[in-house]
């Protein structure tokens, strides 16, 4: 027990703090790398509830993926630095202030929560026992068929995010070079060849 | 035959004011003169009928206002008094309208004008034939369009236009009290109609009402309400500014409308409301009291003015004083009496000083006249004679009116009588000097006229002449021959219950047993006036003059009319401009305007520009908006919100 | 001290406010931005996971995995857009997007 | 009557005239004068229509005539058409008013013919519309409506301030209304219908009343107008075209003085009664105070527009005094503002058409070149002056009386403005007509032509006809008037009796 | 778990699948053919499956049928709102056409990005539960996010798009905590569960919040104030058929949301809710009117007045009876319609050089081309909710409800906000009728914009004379959606609010 609560205050602190990082820190690569720690130790934290499909996910989906993605955007897009430091500290005061309300306001909640008798009966797809199923099982029962709408449209939605990020960001080139098969297929010596006479003493 | 005598004169009008340029100026003036002279006639046999033989009559014209309970028709209702009125009012206008065709033969507009004195005669007549206080009011307010009209007959002088304005006006400040009496009436009695009205006060002489939020007896309310109409009208003190000023009309006007009969209608009205007034005794003090101020007042401002024609109008405002005086004692057959004698002496000295007028090329002035009476013999006869009547020589027509009024005003004996009475007789004095002074300044001594003028003064044409001399045998007769009639031993016939006097009021018994020395002083009073005016302006050219320098104070405060006019323009007049300019520029457009639609407005506009400046179009700022509002609502429930 | 809900509420309750913290305190880079989101995104899965985990129900894992995919649809798109943006106007500057305002 | 749909024929008829109109395609020239003379037919012949239902008009009865209904919204909320003695003169004078509107925009109006004579076509309808729906909904639909054209016929042909006028007008009567829509509202959850005459026969709690009273107040006092919401009424009537002053001041404001008299007394007598002084104190004050602007106003349609608010302030007077004098002297004066008014903006309208200034000083001495202009212009002020022999005189009479009754301060009061009202109209017509024509502009002005001469002679001879003899108007009005005083001293008696004599400004009415 | 496996009902979500699958073969086909010639194609497939769609919603039975183990629910109120969706939809694609070829940016993407975006919006619509919810939210908010952006070569597309997505996501993340609190407060994810557990235990605090956030995330997508600040540069940035688009069916979709949420899980807390609805629609009302006022920008104008509109559509949901639900459904059935025409006015805006969105380029414009300009002008009045125009009944049946309801205060500030809101529709009529002409606009309206705009002008001005319709549909609708509603709301303190009862 023991093991798992300093498991938990250390996946949390570190979460936490690199949380903080990730807004605080002055190099944007930096702050992605901090976000990756962040995940790490949130992946941590759902261990410890015992969702580890779901920490596996995170690893793959988002250290893995999202934020290398968000690293290479970083990196292409070559922001000069030193430039965008002013002003951070700006709204500070009446930001945190009104930040702070709203923590303490949601910690207030968080600390209201009762596991009402009959809320338990209503569960729509309880966790079977650790034992008899992995958690990966589980979700996987559900999944495709309790749960089959919000996966089709969970497809669809990253369908949008296909589309969206190729209409935004493809570009056809005019002057590139392409092949085109079927042009070199209709290609003949008539269109290919230009015989041109030329007269003697004359030049092109 | 009644309907005739009313409508004649409206349709004379319509045909002279409508068509009056398609038909012609001849065609016009045959058309209103005719009427009026038919209507005229046929007035001597409405008062033989009705006067003479006892022949009231009521006759129903047309509904007017039907109401509720409220109704009021048009209705011509024929009574001895009525009679009376009819008499004047057809004969002084016929006679003014030929009397019109000599006179106005050089103006442009002549259809109009006869058509407006026609208009003017309908009215006045409407006035006295009704039967009900609206019918009453239409004429009231008919004769005070006429008289607008005509007093800015010469629509370009600015003085006529701002008399006929200023008449207007003040005529409806008397109007104010007649419609809340009216209304006072319709509330108290409910109904207008004056049958029901008289016979319903005596039930209510001890009763009170709220008026204005404080408890007033009803029928001295009422009194006092009708006679500040009354007041109005006949130009007695304080509204009585407007009627020197009319003299800015042509004067044909000034001898129809502000001597013999539109002013008079003030009079008329108090004698045709006996029944009321009768049964309030404080009402009657004021009519005393009002009437004898104004004579008094009137009288002294005649003395020192120089126009010819507000010489006269003085005279008759103070005239109207008289009239006053006589109602307010209850001697109403005698306010008629000197009413009847009045109109026809003013309307010859009016005549008779456009006559001179005419003769003069339109001068007005009497400082630029003198010794005319070589150059217009015939009008200076005339003249004469109505100053004569006017001023009470034995057996001319005034003689028996006006000393009437003066021993009915010592007759009834009681303190603000006595002060009538004083008022009177001294009114009597300055009368006969302002009149005498008139003759003597315009027809005696020296003519200061110009040698020009003089050259082209000439006699009236016999169109102007025969109206004087009609009107001339008028002053002198008339006295002599109705006073039994009105006020003498024939009375009570004659008025056939026309005017009503309470069981107690024998005045018209009584005036005839005053002392002799009241009956003497007038006679007294106007011989000392004739003779003071003889020695002013005959024997000694120099002492008026003298005599002004040396009491410049009251010299000028005569000459400036008490300076009535210049208290009004600082009081009210004045102020409404200044009030109006200000409830204008600062009530609308400042608190109104600006408190309302453009405050609102502009503060639209800043909240506009405040919101405008919000979205500054930054991300973090959006995003702080959004975690404001969540940390609004989140708060609001978390200590604010119940649930 | 056992370890309860509380504790892993407030985690994402923290969690969740530094996400907000970031995208309205921060005024150097569109990027940070996009992070901030998917820290708020993480919050909101510890929350689910541990309500999950608490009432024993795996509807709660179901909707963080959901909320996880679309993160990544999300991350896709913003980074897009930013591309996009920054093709145009060849900066990610917070403070130079305000070419509408008013 | 004959089971033909009278009314709702003569109301949509201007609007079917309208689509006429709009089909209209030729050169411009062609197209402006056809749609003139379209116009002004169309105009015509509802005038002509609407007399049937004067002449049909059965005058012993109270009850709504010529009732028309048909489904519409659902939820008792239906297509409810008739007229009692209250509002059928109405319905005439807006048909009677508007083809000398057209006539009067003949030459005046070149710009845009077309558009003008659909917006005032279908203004006519909309104004018809008001006086004849039995519906509270379909009512408000046709007050609300009638914003629309007037708005674009003082924006599009107005005056120089025309912008700042037409959304004074439009912003400030819509804000009046919406209030009265709410309570519209409040009515229909409460009686479970709009319909006028159920609504009339329902007995609203004293408490409710108050606010619903409120809220028709704020719209109709705006609207006709009451002093201190009568700002926008000089602006408006200033900067519009000569018809669009006529219809405001002959139509539009009288819809104010209507809703008065067929909403807030008759519905919410209780209240009415609880707030007769505050009309009382502000139409007193109307007269008063705008009577004194007037005097010293420098443009001829700005003292008219105030002269009118004086005007109006009688008319509020006589209806919340509730005696019969008064409410019918209300309708009365009305009427006769109707007309007068109307003569005195289209006097207005002839001169600047021919001047291009509404400035007082401009003018002077015009009765030299334009003696019957002269004419025409000295009846209307002296109607407007209410001289007796007038039309003016009947009402304004007729509401002192009434007023009287209930307060002799107020009557005082208001008589005031009767000494007032003669001051300013002929000091204007002083300025204006009388005096030596000295401006070398107006030398050549020409007087009347015959087309303004047809505009001005009816409201001429309506004005002396009906001062003369106004029992026509009086005895259709007289039942339904006695019938609506009878019934509102009954409910405000039967308060006193049930509530006692001090009436509580019921807040209960109010939220829940 | 073997009943599990059953084949879910597919036929309540046929319109959906028809969607999605079509949607898909458009994709195909564009690719295939590639960009250019296509575009035109797969835009008028598109219209075609919408059509289909519609026809495939319309023709479900009667009655509220569930699917997909609960999430997805099929009733009377989901045909009208999907009915008015798909309609919206279709409009924009219609109005999109012309526009973007002129553009350059006529890529066969944006039709299928509609259509998928559509499909969220059905999801939507039809969502029973939070993850439903939430799933067609984000499927709906991505494709938005991207077609905002879509002319992606214009700072102003690509900065609004920016702001959209940044915002959106917070948004979405908000409401996605909302949503966790919610799960975590009631255990349950479904509405009709949730329903039942707040009848039972009431709301506690953390389920407060949790609506607090969850409706957070709903007013950003209805863009209520204080969740607004987006809307107006979004819908200057975007390309104007896009703008047309967002203003219409995005917000029917997320009204229609709001009201499942409400009426449906949160029935019994009506109470709570809707303190926080007429908070934001007293501000989004005044906000929407004051801020109008001062802009240039007819589309940013246009922002402002979807602002207000919302605010005013939130009065009909605040009342929190079926009156409301009628009210708010009236409401955005009209207003989609009068947005759509003038959106088509709003196009026909372009010179030769291109188009222009300044207000001051429509002066005089009843000169140049009075047609247009009446039917503009016409519906600027009906926006304002000037009667006899359609407009004046949207407003009509909210502020009934409202006044039903006991909401007096929240009535009077709409309706006086109404009347601010008037002074900014009657600028741009006064812009177009007073003001001296400006250079006429370029080119002829296209023949499909022309037909949006005749049908939308009519049906704006003639809804007066036959309105039944209209409200015989949104009665249903109200009645499918509060049956669920009904029985709970006995016990509620929802007393029917009739004034009457004032002696208190």
């Amino acid at each position: 027990m023991i093991v798992a609560t300093i498991a938990f205050y250390i996946f949390a602190g570190v979460a936490i703090a690199a949380g903080f990082m990730v807004i605080a820190a002055r190099n944007p690569v930096h702050s992605v790398l901090f976000l990756i720690l962040a995940f790490f130790n949130a992946a941590g934290l759902f261990v410890l509830m015992g969702a580890e499909f779901l920490a596996m996910i995170l690893i793959i989906v988002y250290v893995g993926a999202v934020a290398v993605l968000f690293l290479f955007v970083v990196m292409m897009l070559d922001i000069d630095f030193a430039e965008l430091r002013e002003g951070f500290l700006q709204y500070m005061p009446i930001g945190a202030l009104i930040g702070l309300i709203v923590l303490l306001e949601l910690l207030l909640v968080a600390g209201t929560w009762t596991l009402a008798p009959e809320v338990a009966s209503l569960a729509a797809s309880p966790i079977p026992p650790m034992a008899e199923v992995t958690n990966a099982e589980a979700i996987g029962q559900v999944m495709y068929t309790q749960y089959v709408y919000f996966f089709q449209a969970a497809g669809m939605v990253l369908l949008v995010a296909m589309i969206g990020a190729i209409v935004l960001t493809l570009r056809k080139k005019p002057d590139a070079q392409r092949q085109s098969i079927p042009d070199q297929v209709a290609r003949t010596a008539e269109t290919a060849i230009e015989i041109k006479k030329v007269e003697p003493g004359q030049g092109l | 035959m009644y309907e005739a005598i009313v409508f004649l004169p409206l349709v004379g009008c319509l045909i002279a004011g409508l068509f009056g340029r398609q038909i012609g100026v001849t065609a016009s003036q045959w058309v209103t003169c005719g009427g009026l002279v038919i209507s005229a006639l046929l007035s001597w046999v409405a008062f033989y009928n009705v006067a003479l033989q006892g022949h009231a009559e009521t006759i129903q014209v047309l509904t007017w206002i039907d109401s509720g309970s409220l109704e009021a028709d048009w209705r011509l209702r024929i009574d001895t008094l009525t009679a009376v009125m009819l008499i004047i009012v057809t004969n002084v206008s016929a006679l003014v309208h030929i009397y019109s065709v000599g006179y106005m033969s050089h103006d442009p507009h002549q259809q109009r004008f006869f058509a407006y004195l026609s208009l003017f005669t309908f009215a006045m007549l409407m006035l006295v034939t009704a039967d009900n206080l609206v019918q009453l009011f239409f004429g009231w307010e008919g004769v005070g369009l006429a008289s607008y009209l005509l007093i800015g007959f010469w629509y370009k002088k600015p003085a006529a236009n701002a008399a006929a304005i200023k008449a207007f006006v003040v005529n409806r400040v008397g109007d104010f009290g007649l419609i809340l009496g009216i209304s006072a009436i319709y509330l108290t009695v409910g109904s207008v109609e004056y049958d029901t009205i008289f016979a319903a006060i005596p039930g209510l002489a001890d009763d009170s009402f709220m008026f204005l939020g404080v408890e007033f007896p009803i029928v001295t309310t009422i009194s006092l309400l009708l006679f500040m109409g009354a007041m109005g009208k006949s130009a007695q003190f304080l509204l009585h500014t407007w009627l020197p000023d009319a003299m800015e009309g042509p004067t044909p006007v000034s001898a129809l409308i502000h001597a013999a009969t539109m002013v008079t209608a003030g009079v008329f009205l108090v004698s045709r409301m006996s029944p009321i007034f009768e049964y309030s005794q404080d009402a009657l003090n004021v009519v005393v009291f009002v009437g004898a101020t104004t004579a008094f007042f009137a009288a002294t401002v005649g003395l020192v003015q120089n126009d010819i024609k507000r010489v006269i109008a003085y005279s008759t405002s103070s005239q109207l004083g008289y009239m006053f005086v006589a109602a307010g004692v209850g001697a109403y057959e005698v306010a008629m009496f000197h009413l009847f004698t009045n109109a026809i002496f003013k309307a010859l000295l009016f005549l008779g000083s456009g006559s001179v007028i005419h003769a003069m090329s339109d001068e007005q002035d009497m400082r630029k006249m003198g010794g005319l009476y070589k150059f217009v013999p015939v009008t200076w006869v005339m003249m004469v004679i109505g100053t004569l009547a006017l001023t009470g020589f034995p057996f001319t027509a005034g003689y028996f009116s006006k000393d009437a009024v003066i021993e009915a005003a010592f007759a009834a004996q009681n303190p603000v009588h006595m002060y009538a009475f004083w008022a009177t007789v001294t009114a009597a004095l300055f009368t006969s000097f302002y009149s005498w002074r008139l003759i003597f300044m315009t027809f005696h001594g020296k003519t200061r006229a110009s040698n020009e003028v003089l050259s082209h003064a000439h006699e009236s044409p016999p169109s102007m002449m025969i109206p004087l001399f009609l009107l001339a045998v008028g002053a002198l007769g008339a006295g002599a021959m109705f006073s039994s009639l009105f006020i003498g031993t024939a009375a009570e016939g004659f008025w056939a219950g026309a005017i009503f006097t309470l069981e107690g009021n024998n005045i018209l018994e009584d005036l005839h047993h005053v002392p002799a020395w009241v009956k003497y002083s007038p006679l007294v009073m106007t011989t000392l006036g004739f003779l003071t005016a003889w020695y002013f302006y005959i024997r000694s050219p120099e002492t008026p003059k003298t005599l002004a320098r040396e009491q410049e104070l009251l010299y000028k405060f005569l000459l400036n009319k008490w300076y009535v006019d210049e208290i009004y323009d600082f009081l009210f007049v004045k102020p409404a401009f200044w009030i109006g300019r200000l409830f204008w520029k600062q009530g609308d457009g400042q608190t109104i305007d600006g408190l309302g639609p453009d405050g609102i407005a502009a503060r639209v506009l800043d909240v506009t520009r405040g919101i405008g400046r919000l979205q500054t179009g930054y991300v973090y700022h959006y995003a702080f908006a959004m975690l404001l509002g969540i940390a609004a609502l989140t708060t609001y429930f978390m200590f604010g919100g119940s649930h | 001290m056992e370890i309860g809900l509380a504790h892993y509420l407030t985690v994402a309750a923290i969690l969740f406010t530094l996400g907000i913290f970031g995208i309205f305190l921060n005024r150097k880079n569109v990027i940070i931005i996009l992070m901030s989101i998917e820290l708020m995104l993480l919050a909101v899965n510890i929350n689910l996971v541990a309500f999950s985990a608490h009432l024993d129900d795996l509807t709660g894992q179901i909707f963080a995995m959901l909320v996880l995919t679309v993160a990544a649809a999300e991350a896709a798109i913003g980074l897009a857009i930013l591309v996009v943006y920054f093709r145009n106007r060849g900066s990610i500057a917070v403070d130079d997007i305000n070419l509408m305002k008013g | 009557m004959f089971g033909i749909p009278v009314l709702s024929i003569i109301t949509f008829l201007p609007l079917v005239g309208a689509l006429v109109i709009l089909m209209i395609r030729a050169d411009e020239e062609v197209e402006a004068r056809n749609a003139r003379w379209t116009a002004f037919w169309v105009t015509a012949i509802t005038f002509i229509g609407s007399l049937s239902i004067w002449f049909g008009f059965d005058k012993s009865t109270a009850e709504f005539q010529f009732v028309e209904q048909g489904e519409w919204l659902g939820g008792a909320i239906n297509y409810h058409m008739g007229v009692d003695g209250i509002s059928m003169l109405f319905v005439i004078l807006t048909t009677f008013l508007m083809p000398f509107c057209i006539l009067a925009s003949w030459e005046a109006i070149q710009t845009r013919v077309k558009e003008y004579m659909i917006a005032f076509l279908i203004l006519e309808t909309l104004m018809i519309g008001v006086f004849s729906s039995l519906d509270l909904v379909l009512f408000y639909l046709f007050f609300e409506a009638g914003l629309i054209p007037m708005f674009l016929i003082i924006g599009v042909w107005g005056g120089a301030r025309r912008v700042y006028a037409s959304f004074k007008f439009f912003l400030y009567t819509l804000a009046g209304s919406v209030l009265m829509l709410l309570a519209i509202m409040a009515m229909y959850w409460q009686v479970g219908t709009t319909d006028i005459p159920t609504l009339l026969a329902y007995d609203f709690p004293a408490g409710m009343q108050t606010w619903l009273w409120l809220a028709f107040f704020a719209s109709f006092a705006v609207k006709i107008p009451m002093w201190p919401m009568h700002t926008w009424l000089p602006d408006a009537h200033v900067e519009a075209p000569t018809a669009g002053s006529v219809i405001l001041a002959g139509i539009l404001l009288k819809m104010g003085g209507y809703g008065f008299l067929r909403f807030s007394l008759p519905m919410f007598p209780v209240a009415s009664d609880f707030f007769a002084p505050l009309v009382f104190g502000l139409s007193v004050v109307a007269i008063i105070y705008t009577s004194l602007v007037a005097l010293v106003q420098e443009d001829v349609k700005k003292l008219i527009a105030y002269s009118s608010v004086a005007h109006m302030g009688f008319v509020t007077m006589g209806i919340f005094a509730a005696t019969i004098q008064g409410v019918q002297g209300g309708i009365f004066q009305m009427l006769s503002h109707g007309w007068i008014s109307a003569g005195l903006f289209l006097s207005v309208g002839v001169v600047y058409d021919r001047m291009h200034t509404r400035e007082i000083a401009a003018y002077g001495g015009l009765v030299s070149r334009m003696p019957i202009y002269a004419f025409a212009l000295m009846v209307f002020t002296m109607a407007n002056v209410g001289l007796p022999g007038t039309s003016g005189f009947v009402g304004e009479f007729l509401t002192i009386v009434g007023v009287f009754q209930v307060s002799s301060w107020i009557a005082f009061l208001a008589t005031i403005g009767v000494i007032l009202s003669a001051c300013y109209a002929l000091y204007l017509y002083r300025r204006v007509v009388f005096g030596e024509l000295e401006k070398d502009t107006l030398k050549n002005i020409k007087d009347v032509s015959p087309r303004e001469l047809a505009t001005l002679a009816p409201l001429i001879a309506a004005i002396i006809f009906f001062g003369v003899y106004p029992l026509p108007i009086l005895d259709v009005t007289a039942v339904s008037v006695d019938n609506l005083v009878a019934n509102y001293t009954a409910a405000v008696e039967a308060h006193e009796v049930a509530g006692g004599g001090t009436f509580d400004f019921a807040w209960a009415g109010f939220g829940r | 778990m073997e009943t599990a496996l059953a084949m879910p009902d597919l036929s309540p979500a046929l319109a959906e699948i028809i969607l999605a699958v079509g949607a898909m073969a458009l994709l195909l086909i564009g690719v295939f053919r590639g960009d250019g010639s296509s575009s035109r194609a797969v835009s008028s497939g598109s219209i075609v499956l919408l059509i289909v769609a519609a026809f495939a919603v319309i023709s479900q039975p009667d009655g509220r049928v569930l699917t997909f183990g609960g999430a997805f629910v099929m009733d009377g109120f989901a045909v009208v709102m999907k009915s008015l969706v798909l309609a919206g939809s279709a409009i924009a694609i219609v109005m999109a056409q012309g526009f973007m070829a002129r553009e350059n940016i006529d890529r066969f993407e944006f039709p299928v990005l509609i259509l998928l975006a559509t499909l969220g919006m059905m999801m939507m619509v039809s969502a029973n539960g939070l993850i439903a919810l939430y799933m067609g939210l984000e499927l709906q908010s991505l494709a938005l996010y991207v077609v905002a952006s879509f002319h992606r070569d214009n700072t102003r597309s690509t900065e609004a798009g920016l702001k959209y997505f940044v915002l959106g996501a917070l948004a979405s993340g908000m409401l996605l905590y909302g949503a966790s609190l919610i799960y975590g407060f009631s255990g349950t994810t479904n509405f009709d569960v949730l329903a039942g557990v707040i009848a039972l235990n009431g709301m506690s605090t953390g389920l407060v919040f949790g609506l607090v956030f969850l409706l957070a995330g709903l007013a950003f997508k209805i863009s209520a104030v204080p969740f607004h600040m987006w809307t107006p540069d979004v819908y200057e940035g975007a390309p104007t058929p896009v703008t047309a688009f967002f203003a219409a069916a995005p917000k029917i979709a997320a009204m229609a949301l709001l009201l499942r949420v409400m009426y449906g899980g949160f029935a019994d807390a009506v109470f709570q809710w809707q303190q926080v609805v007429v908070f934001i629609s007293i501000a989004s009302m005044a906000l929407g009117a004051f801020a109008a006022i001062g802009q240039t920008n007819i589309k940013r104008l246009m922002a402002y007045s979807s602002i207000g509109h919302m605010g005013f559509a939130l009065v009909g949901l605040a009342a929190g009876t079926p009156e409301g639900v009628k009210g708010v459904v009236i409401y955005l059935t009209i207003y989609l319609i009068m947005n759509a025409g003038v959106f088509c006015c709003i196009l026909a805006m372009r010179h030769k050089e291109g188009p222009v969105e300044e207000i001051s380029d429509l002066a005089g414009l009843s000169q140049n081309q009075p047609m247009l300009a009446a039917v503009f002008a016409m519906l600027m009045f009906s926006l304002a909710g000037i009667p006899p125009l359609a407009g004046f009944f949207a407003k009509f049946y909210v502020f009934l409800a409202a006044i039903n309801a006991g909401l007096y205060a929240l009535a009077i500030i709409g309706v006086l906000a109404s009347v601010v809101g008037a002074f900014y529709y009657l600028r741009v009529v006064k812009i177009i009728y007073f003001d001296n002409p400006a250079p006429a606009f370029a080119g002829p309206m296209e023949s499909e914009i022309r037909a949006v705009l005749a049908v939308s002008a009519l049906f704006t001005l003639l809804f007066i004379l036959y309105p039944m319709p209209v409200l015989k549909m949104a009665e249903g609708a109200a009645n499918s959606l509060v049956p669920t509603v009904e029985a709970a709301e006995a016990g509620s303190e929802e007393a029917p609010a009739v004034p009457a009862e004032s002696a208190h």
